[in-house]
């Protein structure tokens, strides 16, 4: 091959490099590996990291995924390919992507979807900038953020919108109710968007009709933050109030995908047609082909970076297409009310784990409303060394809310998803007594 | 029934895959009913069995790596190692919560910890964070740098962002998203970016520029340290856009080039999978000077050995933080592991291995006779041919050839792109692909050249052998079918009649 | 180079996947060289990708339940639960080495021990030995075990199994492994064992009688306890060819039915996949009178609720060993998941839907004119159709219809089996298959005839859609080319050009 | 669907099994497990059976297999077709199983191969018919096992010959040796078959050029029972003595094959082309389609059950087709150095790992002629309980000879694989002198 092209060695293709550049040293990195070794770091690391019985959420949920989702997913065909510029060699990823923004749409009541975002708490980054790009009545840049709204999704939306002067303001809840209190709210003033997260950050649900129709009569957009699989039990976000949400976004992960330490996840985005053109990100259309036959492309591409460059409705490029991969052939595995059954399994679970942890001496739930699958648990004491304690004992007992806001270092957010079984509680109680009884004898 | 209906279209009312739903539970008694949901949501009423052959066989309508020789310039479609994969679905990494505590995930920080350190050490530079989700991301986060940099200084002035016109649509995108303007300067009729304009260009507003090194038209730009000391004395900062990494690594450092922030499209120079469009990681490593304002979270090891989260109480001059947890974690853990099969001598053969590629190919096609766009240059790891001639002689289209290279079973180039060379193809063939299939690809090209020559129709016509015949795209912008609706069964060709053969 | 190719024609000397090959080692010392290989063992040279590539794209020149329907009669081509799968995979099975100690082994063994409970159960029985690596060899230590018993009374005339005239080939060729004469008894008009010929070939010399229930023929043997009777009478055992369980798994056991040894594919009934042609399972179940020749080992559990391996020490009359440690072990978890995901009811509803489906198919397919083989019985899971007078009239033979079938998309039935009808499809469409896909091929037999009457040549001429055409197996036979040697790359359909579109 | 076949309910599908038998009582069967619960099931039983370190072979070999085998071979389109009947729609398969022929044959230095029977044991005793059908010179039915064969193996070989009438005989081995004593042999008499294996049973090498030119003088067929991996490195039975062995045999498993607590694995069966009639299982052959093309088919099934019935070379149907599929992708990954690599590194490392074991006092060597990559080590006691109290430290130690033979209750055969490290090894060494100190003391 040298030959061919007519130079000595190797290294005279990299002869357009200035000398005084060349000669990287790379001191610092090891030997290769052969895979055979690298493996067995891995699998000694993987060792070292297994945890026991969870009962974190607080953003990330642990569901039972079928064996068959990842088998698929992992296809070299769906794996190894890449965006599907060539529609017509992408055929399959394609339609796969078509009937995602499908199921979403239905699962959100919402007209469209996108292909996908990065994650939960950047889609609604996203969804801040397109609600306010789209928004040309609001004549302020400022967006309404419920103090319900998960904590770390705030700090993503401040670190995104900084740059482009939008103002964030938070809508206050009432601490004892754990929500929002759409009632006593006034009017939002002049807004563009109001965000509001529903199940919110502590499990609670949001009344999320009134909320809808308070930014409606303010003028504002209303973007819903949701958790997809709520969904097939709660009502959607296209039914809100008298006209619906209008971006309804979120974290993809319930719907299939490993927790992973927190990623690859997705973010989905959903609106209204009326505003598909400020939608960021990837869309799939069905279209014809030469012969009348369906097929499926890549469509609206004047809005992305790679066609519009500085224009473009968001500077997003390569998305999460594995993970919709894997949350498409999740949902069609479990239908409709496979999904239904997942929620309200959820649902029951964290009823009957609070109702069991709440029964030791001390420990009580903080707020009274209607929840979802997670609730926020008083301990009786500062809530870091109990939950130190339990994982000591091989299960990570809840997140501790103390970590946002020291008022609240005796509150635990728990959630039993539909993994839970009835022992899985009646050995988290036990312990949590045995831990108390430890801690109360100063042990 | 044909399988290439849509999912929904092979449901059947009530039809469930039993072995996943967990029984039959009652409704919840503490949830009012206003809160809740009143009709299905319309997902697919389909068996387990369905599920699986309809996934498996639309799986079968794609070109990807593992199937098709893939040059698809600057996405470096090379092979992604398999072990790379079942090592991050190792059950103690995939099934860790994120807001696990450190002390159950020490594995899997100090995976992070040395992929930080071995991306600082390829790059030259003094930091690495590993949260950007992809490399647009990146490019967010090192923009955002830059101006969180001038701020901290007072320098409100510098409201700028210089980008090559060669550049890639994210540059641009993100200068903008990061409230700057953008300020396009010209490339020379060598490829390298026009030294006299960057010059005109630079001033007290110049906030910074964003390159690519060897750029997107696939030449190592040559008078890089001359550009960065413009540059720097004009008081902006480099940003280099890494999508071009592979061709280099080893051989250069971005951080001796004197580039100040960089982005790494790990999903790229660092091989883990596009599938299908993400997930991606976009790491980024800064020079000193850029350090306070990294992205949160980073991986630190105090002296004990023991990893923790870095956060914003030791970092309270962080841009803050751009995903909810850990970016795409798993992502990173496929290049730890890439990059330590590889290791230091696996890094430079790399790049020795693409640049060997790329130039042998375009020789090739030269030798062939096709139009190589910067002739006097070396390619780097990709190359661009031009059609220009045999689409004023002969009506042959960059996009016709496209097309019909998917025929002869080879995903075609980025076509297009860059926007400033005229009806061309961006060619990278990668490190992982041998001579045979290169070998293969120049005599395709050959061939389908002879076939528009002779009749030129048939070139239009193409693709041929493709599940589908070339779509009609405005179709797709003007009626926009973008979801499937309960009623709505209406995708063509279902019927068992038309699965047989022509 | 076309990816059709042969690996070993992909390679180029010396080329490697280098990831996988632990290094450069020195020739070993204290091997003389007389025992040491002088010549490369001529395996391909190539690299991970093209391995990769290539049985990726190899793999999908197949038709599998995965992507098609394949109504295969007799071996029950339903789906293969991906839990099966997934869990038989746990490293803790996967990697426990044989030999370890059985205290490491007690998840294991508990599968096991609860799987031969649970096999037990279902067909009646009172022991089950799991170690047999298929129905055949099920077959095997079953007749091996009524020759044992026969011989431990010293009842050493009986020298003969009598075996239906339907039966599958593994049942003639089995008895004879055992050291048995095979006596063919025949089939009446309508489907079952002529009974007046069974009574004259019973006698001193019969050893046993091997029958499947529903036979090949897909009916059930009405007059079982009748046979058995007659054949207990005489002497004989009974043995229950179990591959056609599933039709009547829950509804009715072999046990009950007289039966004194049954195989069971598990790879069948119990849905572990056919992997192209194996592996499968053949636990077999015992009566009472043979638990003492069951072949080893077996798992036992003591008082404290321990597994434990049943040995010869146990059991000195046993028939010995089948295979050097526990069979197919890894089929064997299979099965136990996808038994434990059915339970109690799920074998009925297996039953139901197989006999359901198999029963509509049959129907529908009667309706529109197509000869159905015993027209006045029920079809059980599977049924024949006869092609004799489209054959007669039209020429069109089962051969053209099952080749035509595949251009459909269908696999095709089994041809030409049982023998013993005429230009017969055997069709079994399993539980597992929907509605849309059993009226979708009967749409395609309708439109295949037709294509028959209209242009027989075409239909000789199938198929057409698959990567080859007819192949001719007289050549495979007559000119033996059954290995590739160095130096040998004379495949055909190489080249690029081959590969572009028709 | 009912109505179509024209019956009230589904129980009328059964109404020709006499009611007598119907209504089959399954009172012992559990009740149906959603996905979710027999995943955590099996999850839970297989986290029990995790063992540490291994030095076990005796059979069965732990190598390094790479990722992409199993991802490869666990794709649908392999893992859940059948027996390729239907050749044009199966030639993914076909064609793969001819590659694996061809690499059999290569690997053996052998004419043909089948493409699989159930396993390495099971294959002996095939191979033994075989021979006997296949030598039509021979008067007796008379095969010759040589005494270093795998014990389990002269078991299933008499478990399966024993009904046919076939007479299986010992050559004896030299105790000191472990192997057969070629040059003392004076001839093997009137036999059918003589089978050797290599290396044996303990790790040897067998003196298989003259083995093999001793059983050809005495007009038998020379059956080589191989290891595959040793292959790459060891003299291939095809070019043993002056014509070479006639039947190879043995078992797949190291080819890719995870332990798996013993199954599924597959056997191998190489012979002469002169041979191929007598073959059992399925072969594959290269042929040509209508329009002149390259195509596979199943071929000689002449020979086989399903059309020969009582006359068939045997009753094999249902063969290990999936794990000649993880085999053939094995063998193309490493390719014949990458195989050469593996054998040395073995080789390398039982050679090592004896050497560290016999510093300890009391620890030796039994037999001192040259190894493939097992040892027989002597302990200085009883090694029952020595490994058992190795493995009580998470190590197994190797396999216990005192199981078949009570007077070599000190012996035990060890095995090093390549994935046995130089850390591994220190530390099988500091454990063993550990347990014998404690032994020593009688703890
Ligand atoms: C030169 C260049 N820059 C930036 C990007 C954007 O990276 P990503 O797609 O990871 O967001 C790409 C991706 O194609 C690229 O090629
Ligand atoms: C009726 C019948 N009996 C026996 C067998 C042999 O079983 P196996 O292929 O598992 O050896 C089969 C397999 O096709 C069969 O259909």
């Amino acid at each position: 091959m040298l030959d061919t092209i007519g130079v000595a060695d190797i290294n005279a293709l990299f002869d357009e490099i200035p000398d005084a550049l060349r000669g990287a040293s790379l001191d610092r990195l090891p030997d290769g590996l052969p895979e055979q070794a690298i493996s067995r770091l891995m699998r000694e690391r993987a060792a070292a990291d297994e945890t026991g019985l969870c009962f974190l959420g607080a953003g990330a949920y642990r569901h039972h995924i079928p064996a068959a989702v990842w088998e698929l997913t992992t296809r070299g065909e769906y794996y190894s390919a890449y965006t599907p510029y060539q529609a017509e060699a992408s055929q399959g990823t394609l339609q796969l992507l078509y009937e995602y923004q499908s199921m979403m749409a239905g699962l959100t009541a919402m007209e469209v979807s996108n292909a996908s975002l990065y994650d939960g708490a950047s889609a609604l980054a996203e969804a801040v900038l397109m609600a306010v790009r789209a928004n040309r009545k609001a004549r302020e840049r400022r967006v309404l953020l419920a103090d319900t709204l998960h904590p770390v999704y705030r700090q993503v939306v401040e670190a995104i919108v900084a740059n482009q002067g939008i103002e964030l303001e938070a809508i206050p809840a009432a601490e004892a109710d754990g929500a929002l209190d759409a009632d006593s709210a006034d009017g939002f003033g002049d807004v563009a968007a109001v965000v509001v997260q529903q199940p919110n950050f502590f499990g609670r649900l949001e009344s999320v009709d009134a909320l809808t129709d308070l930014a409606h009569a303010a003028g504002a957009l209303l973007i819903a933050v949701v958790n997809p699989v709520s969904l097939a039990l709660l009502k959607p976000p296209g039914m809100w109030g008298a006209r619906g949400a209008d971006i309804a976004c979120g974290e993809g992960q319930p719907l299939g995908i490993p927790l992973s330490s927190g990623g690859p996840y997705f973010g989905f985005l959903c609106t209204r047609k009326a505003h598909v053109r400020q939608v960021p990100g990837r869309i799939i259309g069905r279209t014809v082909d030469l012969e009348g036959r369906s097929g499926y492309t890549l469509t609206l591409q004047a809005r992305e970076q790679h066609i519009r460059r500085s224009k473009a409705t968001s500077n997003i490029c390569t998305n999460q297409g594995l993970m919709v991969t894997a949350a498409t052939i999740h949902m069609a595995m479990l239908g409709g009310e496979g999904l239904r059954q997942v929620a309200l399994a959820c649902h029951h679970n964290t009823a009957r784990l609070t109702a069991a942890l709440t029964e030791l001496p001390g420990v009580e739930t903080v707020h009274e409303g209607p929840f979802f699958h997670e609730r926020v648990i008083r301990m009786p004491g500062p809530a870091g060394p109990i939950l130190d304690r339990l994982a000591d004992r091989g299960l990570l007992g809840g997140y501790d809310l103390g970590g946002h806001s020291p008022q609240h270092r005796d509150q635990v957010l728990v959630c039993a998803t539909e993994v839970i079984t009835a022992e899985d509680i009646r050995h988290y109680a036990a312990t949590l007594g045995a831990v108390l009884e430890e801690l109360h004898h100063g042990q | 029934m044909g399988n290439d209906a849509l999912i929904f279209e092979q449901g059947s009312p009530g039809r469930r895959a039993t072995a996943q739903a967990p029984g039959h539970l009652p409704a919840p008694d503490g949830i009012p009913a206003a809160f809740l949901r009143q009709e299905a949501p319309g997902l697919p009423e389909v068996s387990e069995l369905q599920v699986v052959r309809h996934y498996t066989r639309l799986s079968q309508r794609n070109f990807s790596i593992d199937t098709h020789f893939y040059p698809l310039g600057s996405c470096t479609m090379k092979y992604n190692p398999r072990a790379s994969n079942s090592l991050a679905l190792l059950p103690g990494f995939l099934d860790r919560h994120p807001w696990a505590p450190t002390r159950c995930g020490q594995g899997f920080m100090a995976c992070l910890w040395e992929l930080q350190d071995m991306l600082a050490e390829v790059t030259g530079l003094a930091g690495v964070s590993l949260t950007p989700m992809a490399g647009a991301q990146g490019e967010f986060a090192g923009v955002a740098m830059i101006r969180a940099y001038h701020r901290a200084r007072n320098d409100d002035a510098r409201t700028e962002i210089l980008v090559p016109d060669a550049a890639h649509g994210t540059n641009p995108a993100t200068a903008v998203m990061c409230g700057f303007r953008v300020r396009e300067i010209p490339t020379d009729s060598d490829g390298d970016v026009d030294m006299q304009a960057l010059r005109e260009a630079v001033g007290p507003a110049t906030a910074g520029i964003m390159l690519t090194n060897p750029s997107t038209l696939g030449v190592f730009e040559r008078r890089i340290s001359e550009m960065a000391d413009v540059v720097h004395q004009a008081g902006g900062l480099l940003y280099y856009d890494g999508a071009n990494l592979n061709a280099i690594l080893g051989k250069v450092r971005p951080g001796d080039m004197g580039f100040d922030v960089i982005h790494i499209n790990l999903h790229k120079t660092f091989s883990t999978p596009h599938g299908g469009g993400g997930p991606g990681a976009g790491a980024i490593g800064v020079g000193e000077r850029l350090l306070p304002f990294m992205p949160l979270p980073v991986v630190g090891r105090d002296e004990s050995g023991e990893y923790h989260w870095v956060t914003e109480a030791d970092r309270p001059r962080s841009i803050g933080r751009l995903s909810a947890f850990m970016g795409n974690a798993g992502v990173l853990l496929r290049a730890y592991v890439y990059a330590r099969m590889l290791g230091r001598e696996g890094m430079s053969r790399v790049a020795e291995f693409a640049t060997l590629n790329a130039n042998y190919l375009m020789t090739r096609l030269r030798q062939e006779g096709f139009q190589v766009w910067f002739r006097n240059r070396r390619a780097s790891h990709e190359f661009i041919i031009s059609f220009r001639r045999e689409a004023r002689e002969h009506g042959i289209t960059a996009m016709d050839v496209a097309k019909r290279l998917l025929d002869y079973g080879y995903h075609a180039p980025t076509a297009y792109f860059p926007l400033l060379v005229p009806e061309c193809l961006l060619i990278e063939p990668t490190e992982t692909e041998t001579r045979e299939e290169l070998d293969g690809f120049v005599a395709a090209m050959v061939a389908i050249r002879q076939e528009g020559i002779d009749d030129i129709d048939r070139l239009k016509g193409a693709p041929y052998a493709m599940p589908v015949r070339r779509l009609d795209e405005v179709r797709a912008a003007r009626e926009l079918d973008l979801a499937w609706r309960p009623g709505d069964n209406r995708t063509t060709d279902t019927s068992t009649a038309t699965r047989r053969a022509k």
